[in-house]
């Protein structure tokens, strides 16, 4: 669903990455793993869009990144779930209205999805904070909100970066199953994360490849992963 | 923008609003600002339109300035005032002259001489009304031609010194109209700026509804409403208060006839009522402008 | 503050200036809000100037404007002046009291009957003009008395229709001075707007001052002087335009002498030079009282 | 340096924090665990003076919190460097400048400072970036900014919330190592942290004292860290 031919990328300075060619298929997932400032979030940005390739070519849903004006770019967006590295919210709603966002942009109503909703606050432990605001929230619950609101639309394709960075192992498990769920029902999935023990983790639930940026360029990892 | 964008607009968006923060310091400052430019506007309107009509006014009084006076024997009198007003209707620039009865003149010497004063008998120059035309007539060219044929007639344009009067009251005027443009525009650029600095405030607001997929008119459309309503509001208090300010001002009064009151009159009490949507159009061209360069900048 | 700010504040730390965001829209915005208040300021000043001119030069016009006629046969006429005069000198409310002579006499009544009018010979009223004090008298009372014991006397107090004409013009006066006030406070609440917008936006800033430790004085005091220069620099800019501005109106010719020209007039285009400290003053004030609120309220 | 004395904290709701004792002595190393939400960055912030205990006592270098005015709190800070979970800086000033901040708003002459500085980014990995501005880093390049921060001043008393979540764990040992260097020179350290394997290698390192968050009270962690 998401292509990614041999693509390159600057910020300006020196290539950050090279030569970078990707597929996420409907029921594939990826982990991306990579030194810090090796360009992880720079190479998911590609992916959904937030950067334009300096080189090569990215299609998002079989049509040219290119080639997209900026309302078919919306569209495009809310087919795909995106977890920030640096969980950003409407600080004047409430936890349960940010979460619910990508519902209220696109129109949907949110009494039908109101069970949905409740549910996945449930499960990423989210509940007795619906009513609190992003500002009041510790930093493991931001990044359990961000995820959550990634997949309320049930998107076909989920990027995130970094999405257990800040929560306990246990947590950090909850998390892994809700993404795995989501796979198992065709989504795709790709996950920016240091943390190792995670993606062994994730391995023996689920065929995911590991990839590693590398001197700029994008590598299977080792048999040790 | 379409007729759909206007429909959406005007029936809105109850979540949509929801998604800019409510408040902050921008609002107060839109608030604030088209309040105060209406206020001012409400003055500069009515300073304007009161140096309208003080320049009218004084404008049709000098339209009968000029006088001629026939100084002559009692027996050449009647030929001499027959051939000024010949000459006088011919003159270009002259719209009509009339000769004074002598009740007319009598009542024009009573203040000197009482209401009882013998006319007849009297040596009392003949007055002639002259009443000039828009244009103006030449003063130096018809003193030369009435020497030539009239030689008892001394023509009087004293009243020419009300000119210096109209021209002060038209500048006035355009004063007042220039205050009231520079006002309307300063709350245009004051509004447009209060949006940028909402809109670059809220940055992040911005980033997030992209982020999950909002175009670029919902995000817009959030703003640019909350700034129209805004702007609306505070034109509106603004305006109000400016007619109260005008109506409170102490009329000066009528018995001059020569300087109207500041304040609005008749029909014109309804001008300040166009303030508001004025203020409130501004507002929305300059919100709407700002969003669009500003989200055209943000990737 | 302590004199230790001040001198702090003027003597400037570049280090501390640059803590804080240099640019973006508020820093617009409080320098276009200055420049367009001084602009208008200055209009507003030039107006209040030009109305007190004119309120002061038809009150003085006001000032001799009784003329007191004195109908009487000849034989008769120098006693009842004399009579008439010292009842003029009695009443309170009138400063002077004098008739005319002949020669002026003749003269007013020039236009009327040429120059080579033999006064003498005719029955010509005596004329006496009454200068009015600044309380002015009672046109009544005097009436009644005139008439039991100078029963040729007529007082004939006309040119009193110029009264309305300085009360136009002294409450245009203070029209003018209602919205040069107006417009000082209009610039103080925008600049408090727009510093607390700014205050606001840069939350950020300050958390992180705060987090290595900086004083709430080193925070304030960045924003402070940004917001001081700014407004400044933009109400000098405003004020030499305004300056321009009056200038270039066109002047009302003096030759009417009624209405002076809206412009300043010699040492009054100084006056324009306080709106720029002025307004950096109220800046000044109105942004340490923003920054001082708000960084209390931030724990 | 720090004592809280029984403390206790509530946000407003139920009380999150109760009856807690800590004393950061010079020369002592703790970390922080607990799971998410728990109270472990509110518990930092108490012990950094950013919020006032609901009950008990905080005193920082033996003066009452309660008692201290702005002025003071101001120059307390300037004792004490501390890493946000959710690190900020002054985004229109390049990196360099924004290590440097606590150096400017304290008025030291920077010149003299300059060799430090520029060792502390040479170990932190941030050389290449001293003049990009925050907003171009990397979530990883952040963090360490943000220890670079901290320790700039040599502060008696370092507190670190999360400060190794967006790293790669090579780069996680490096910044262990510069804490414990610190620690070494008589510093007090306190660092929150879910990552068991950092505590595990550190413990190898330093005698440092574990402590969880657990039913709002502060315990021991037990022997398996
Ligand atoms: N907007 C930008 N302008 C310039 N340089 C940038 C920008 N954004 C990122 N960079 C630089 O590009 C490099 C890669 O950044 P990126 O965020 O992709 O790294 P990352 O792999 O996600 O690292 P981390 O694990 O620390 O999050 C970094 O050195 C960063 O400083
Ligand atoms: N300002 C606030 N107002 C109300 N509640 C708050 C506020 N800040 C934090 N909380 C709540 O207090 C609890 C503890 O927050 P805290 O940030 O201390 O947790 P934490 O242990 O640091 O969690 P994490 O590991 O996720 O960062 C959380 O449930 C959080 O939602
Ligand atoms: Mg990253
Ligand atoms: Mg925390």
């Amino acid at each position: 669903m998401i292509n990614l031919d041999s693509v390159g990328y600057s910020y300006g300075g020196g290539d950050l990455l090279t030569d970078i060619s990707l597929r996420l298929a409907p029921g594939s997932f990826h982990f991306l793993t990579g030194p810090s400032g090796s360009g992880k979030t720079t190479l998911l940005k590609l992916c959904y869009g937030a950067l334009m390739p300096t080189r090569g070519q990215v299609s998002l849903f079989d049509a040219d990144l290119r080639k997209l004006d900026r309302d078919q770019m919306a569209l495009m967006r809310r087919r795909i779930g995106v977890v920030h590295q640096d969980c950003r919210f409407l600080d004047h709603l409430p936890l349960s209205d940010n979460i619910a966002l990508p519902l209220t942009v696109s129109g949907r109503d949110r009494a039908l999805e109101a069970e949905n909703l409740s549910e996945l606050m449930q499960w990423v432990g989210l509940s007795a904070r619906a009513d609190a605001l992003p500002p009041e929230l510790s930093g493991g619950e931001r990044q359990r909100a961000a995820l959550a609101r990634a997949v309320i639309m049930s998107p076909d394709v989920i990027i995130a970066d970094e999405p257990t960075g800040n929560v306990d192992w246990e947590m950090s498990q909850r998390l892994l199953t809700l993404l795995i769920e989501l796979n198992r029902m065709g989504k795709a999935v790709l996950v920016a994360s240091h943390d190792l023990a995670l993606i062994r983790a994730a391995k023996s639930q689920v065929q995911a490849r590991v990839l590693r940026i590398s001197n700029r360029h994008l590598q299977l990892a080792g048999a040790d992963l | 923008m379409s007729a759909g964008t206007i429909r959406g607009f005007l029936l809105g968006d109850a979540q949509a609003a929801r998604v800019v923060p409510p408040s902050g310091f921008t609002a107060n400052l839109t608030l604030f600002a088209s309040g105060a430019m209406a206020f001012l506007a409400v003055f500069a309107l009515a300073l304007s339109l009161a140096s309208g009509r003080l320049a009218d006014r004084w404008a049709s009084e000098l339209a009968r300035s000029a006088t001629l006076r026939i100084n002559a024997p009692l027996d050449q009198r009647t030929a001499q005032t027959n051939a000024a007003l010949t000459i006088l209707r011919q003159t270009p620039g002259i719209a009509s002259a009339r000769a004074l009865s002598a009740e007319e003149q009598a009542a024009l010497l009573a203040p000197w001489f009482g209401a009882d004063l013998p006319v007849d008998t009297l040596p009392v120059p003949q007055l002639i009304e002259v009443v000039e035309d828009e244009i103006g007539y030449d003063p130096a060219g018809l003193r030369l031609r009435l020497s030539a044929e009239v030689p008892g007639a001394i023509l009087d344009d004293h009243s020419r010194w009300r000119k210096p009067l109209v021209d002060a009251a038209t500048s006035l005027r355009r004063l007042a109209l220039v205050s009231v443009l520079l006002i309307a525009g300063a709350m245009a650029a004051m509004i447009t700026l209060a949006a940028n600095a909402a809109l670059a405030a809220n940055r992040q607001v911005i980033e997030v509804l992209r982020l999950v997929g909002a175009r670029d008119r919902y995000i817009a459309q959030a703003f640019v409403r909350r700034f129209t309503l805004r702007a609306l509001i505070g034109a509106g208090v603004g305006m109000v208060a400016g007619v109260l300010g005008v109506a409170l001002l102490p009329a000066a009064s009528d018995e001059g006839g020569f300087l109207t009151g500041l304040g609005f009159q008749g029909t014109t009490w309804l001008l300040p009522l166009v303030i508001p949507p004025l203020g409130a159009l501004v507002a929305f061209l300059a919100t709407w402008y700002a969003a669009r360069r500003r989200l055209g900048e943000l990737s």
